[in-house]
């Protein structure tokens, strides 16, 4: 079966590498896509959307259907690992692991009842001794990651960037909070009911942009609509309304992260996780 | 200032190659972390002055900027790079591994 | 293009995904296709693609390496094959 | 290598409730304290001047906004304890510690890459491990003195626990000799510890 | 200048080989985070020096400056999975 299996892959690679020779070359200034379609992105973009950064305007305003329901795939990604792996039971109650700050000592809890005084923290069940080194400079590091993230999302127009790498970037800070600390940590900044709103308001803004424009009179995300309500030129509310839409897509896709990693290394719990 | 830029870059490509020859060289584990962890953040670090010293030669805002940025990327590292290092330490502490002492075989 | 950067990291990408599909542990696999994923984000950046080449860096090397490990973390570390 | 303490008290419990989702029900409502954000919102600011580059107000409107975000996000990671105090002191004397700091790693790294390319490599490297206990009281200071460590190669911090015990792995005599010396007597006069 | 940056970065390709050799082949799963942690560093620089090639490197800093952070969180994510789950030849 195995072999079987080399040989179909073998036969569609070489299959794939024949059709590609007859692909146009690298850059070239004949082929079908750079005869009208891409001199026409370059010439008139700036003047269109005022965005230097031509494959963002053309990303979110040009093809704004496309990313919007890219960001619709993404937030829907999230709520299947949400449905497919996050359990509530309400089962006997298990038993809960607290550690004594100052001595060490380790005790049981049922669950539901609250240790006996306020000296003790939550631990998991296979607890390591926290590291000083990796939670000290993590805890230094994730507000410059945050503002890095959040500066990519606002200066999408000028540099490459946009809504998709600062989300991530913001969701990995997280990430990386409930890494070197654990996941509880992550959970008290982030609940999860404010992670699920977020995610699907980052959709909705998306979503509720296209849809302004379509009840002041123009095409469905046909950002020179705003131009009113921001009382500037259409042009320029056409680079506004880009920045709103990232805005959304930032949103989406930084909670996205977060949520689905909640969910998968805590296997659906929300109690102890990586 | 031409002559200066090569001698950094060229210098950090030094450290850069006993960072990649001492991983295959040491016989285990943690002496592969000596040239790996250190060597290549010294490398980065003098390749890095180098290429924001080149970036400085049309003098402007714009310039000084990108290279304070690849400034900010060496101190990033020099911050996660020892903490990467002391992870990947502490991974092969608690998955048991032992040192390698003098005498032994090599692995 | 610079295709001689473009040949060298091409070699790369073919060897560290060859690698990543021969290792028999799936963590060690994770890790590895990070290695394929920074690979092909200097491939985007050779080309010019600098927002791919963006997009590639922040999915590739970061968030989906650790979903990876998370994933084995719940599951299992060994293959079937 | 032990392992490390008390961690045995707690390693083969049982796995610990099916969960009822109420993961967050003990926790209390984080404060925001002005000088924690205040300090964060600078900070934030400065480095957001060097990352954007423009400075048209509309840019500059946003940064701010940014800045307010991430302060509200994790001032209280930056800054975890209210007193902010003596922290420009400290900070101005850490920038006198990073050029000595550059001159040692400079120094271990030549003596390394000597081992790497020395033929005879092999007898030459020693590797071992070296315990030691700090002085060092504050976790930012024990952080500063391992991971100074660890930049300087040749040494490499395998454990530190919170009362300043250092374990080190060094690859020969002579790079783990000078441990802790001067290089403690530094740290400890730049976080202002006797 | 400009073949010299391409020099240097066909040279720190090379290097990577010598890294991705003990990502592929390390006996254990550290010896592979070392590799791949060292790829990551020779990394950051070698974009940087694609974008002095292009002559852009105002776009290409932003890549790198991302780059180090995300590299980072996965060497720690991947070490992290240590000190949950004891044992390290998994690999029957």
């Amino acid at each position: 079966m195995k072999i079987l299996g080399l040989i179909i892959a073998i036969l569609t690679g070489a299959f794939l590498i024949y059709a590609a020779v007859d692909f146009p070359d690298w850059a070239d200034p004949t082929s079908p896509a750079s005869t009208y379609l891409s001199p026409r992105f370059i010439e008139k973009t700036i003047e269109e959307t005022s965005v230097p950064n031509i494959v963002t305007a053309v990303l979110a305003d040009y093809r704004g259907f496309d990313t919007m329901f890219e960001t619709a795939v993404i937030f829907s990604a999230a709520v299947a690992c949400f449905f497919i792996l996050r359990i509530f039971v309400h089962g006997e109650p298990g038993e809960r692991l607290y550690r004594h700050v100052l001595t060490g000592v380790t005790i049981r809890v049922k669950e539901g009842k609250i240790p006996p005084s306020d000296d003790f923290e939550r631990i998991d069940a296979s607890w390591t001794p926290h590291d000083l080194i990796i939670k000290t400079i993590c805890r230094l590091l994730v507000p410059f990651i945050q503002l890095f993230g959040l500066y990519v999302i606002a200066h999408g127009h000028h540099s490459p960037g946009g809504g998709f790498q600062g989300g991530v970037i913001l969701g990995a800070s997280i990430i990386l909070l409930a890494i070197s600390n654990d996941l509880r940590t992550a959970v008290k900044r982030m609940g999860e009911k404010l992670v699920g709103l977020l995610c699907a308001l980052g959709v909705f803004i998306y979503a509720g942009t296209g849809a302004l424009c379509l009840l002041l009179g123009l095409n469905f995300l046909d950002y020179a609509a705003l131009a009113s309500i921001l009382h500037v030129d259409p042009i320029t509310a056409r680079s506004h309304g880009i920045l709103i839409v990232e805005i959304g897509v930032g949103l989406a896709v930084m909670t996205a992260m977060i949520w689905i990693y909640n969910n998968v290394s805590s296997n659906g719990e929300y109690d102890e996780g990586l | 200032m031409d002559v200066v830029v090569v001698l950094f870059l060229f210098a950090g490509l030094f450290f850069f190659t006993g960072g990649a020859i001492g991983i295959l060289r040491f016989p285990d584990f943690y002496s592969r972390l000596h040239p790996a962890g250190k060597l290549d953040t010294l490398g980065l670090l003098l390749s890095m002055i180098a290429l924001a010293l080149f970036n400085l030669h049309h003098f402007s805002l714009g310039t000084v900027l990108t290279s304070a940025k690849i400034i900010i990327i060496v101190v990033f590292v020099f911050l996660a790079s020892p903490t990467a290092t002391h992870a990947i330490v502490d991974a092969g502490v608690r998955a048991g591994l032992g040192p390698w002492t003098k005498g032994e075989q090599r692995r | 293009m610079i295709w001689q950067l473009d040949l060298a990291i091409l070699t790369l990408v073919v060897i560290a995904g060859i690698g990543s599909l021969m290792v028999k542990d799936l963590l060690g696999a994770a890790i590895l296709f990070g290695a394929y994923s920074f690979m092909m984000c200097l491939l985007w950046t050779i080309m010019g693609a600098v927002d791919v080449a963006f997009t590639e860096a922040s999915v590739g090397a970061g968030v989906s390496t650790v979903f990876f490990v998370a994933a084995v973390f719940r599951t299992t570390r060994r293959t079937k094959d | 290598m032990d392992g490390q303490g008390e961690e045995g008290l707690a390693s083969k419990g049982s796995r610990t409730g099916s969960g009822n989702g109420s993961a967050g029900a003990e926790a209390q409502p984080r404060r925001l304290y002005f000088y924690p954000f205040f300090l964060t919102f600078i900070i934030m600011f400065v480095v957001w001047v060097f990352l954007s580059g423009k400075f048209d107000p509309f840019h500059m409107s946003l940064g701010l906004v940014s800045c307010a975000i991430v302060s509200y996000l994790s001032a209280d990671l930056l800054f975890p304890s209210r007193v902010t105090k003596g922290a420009f002191g400290q900070w101005l004397r850490f920038v006198k510690y990073i050029p000595w700091l550059l001159i040692q790693i400079v120094k271990a790294s030549l003596h390394v890459t000597y081992l790497v390319f020395h033929p005879r490599m092999m007898d030459l490297i020693d590797p071992r491990i070296i315990k030691f206990r700090s002085k060092l009281t504050s976790d930012l200071a024990l952080v500063t003195f391992a991971n100074s460590i660890t930049l300087t190669p040749g040494t490499i911090t395998v454990y530190v626990s919170v009362d300043g015990d250092f374990k080190v792995h060094a690859i020969d005599k002579a790079s783990g000799d000078p441990l802790p010396g001067e290089m403690e007597a530094k740290i400890s006069k730049t976080f202002g510890e006797v | 200048m400009d073949s010299i940056f391409l020099y240097s970065s066909m040279f720190l390709a090379l290097l990577m080989v010598l890294s991705l050799y003990r990502g592929v082949f390390g006996p254990t799963v550290a010896d592979r985070m070392i590799g791949v942690n060292a790829i990551g560093s020779k990394t950051t620089v070698l974009l940087i020096l694609i974008g002095l090639v292009y002559h852009r490197v105002d776009m290409f800093v932003d890549i790198a400056l991302a780059y180090a952070m995300l590299n980072f969180i996965a060497v720690l994510a991947a070490s992290r999975y240590f000190q949950k789950r004891k044992g390290l030849y998994d690999e029957a």
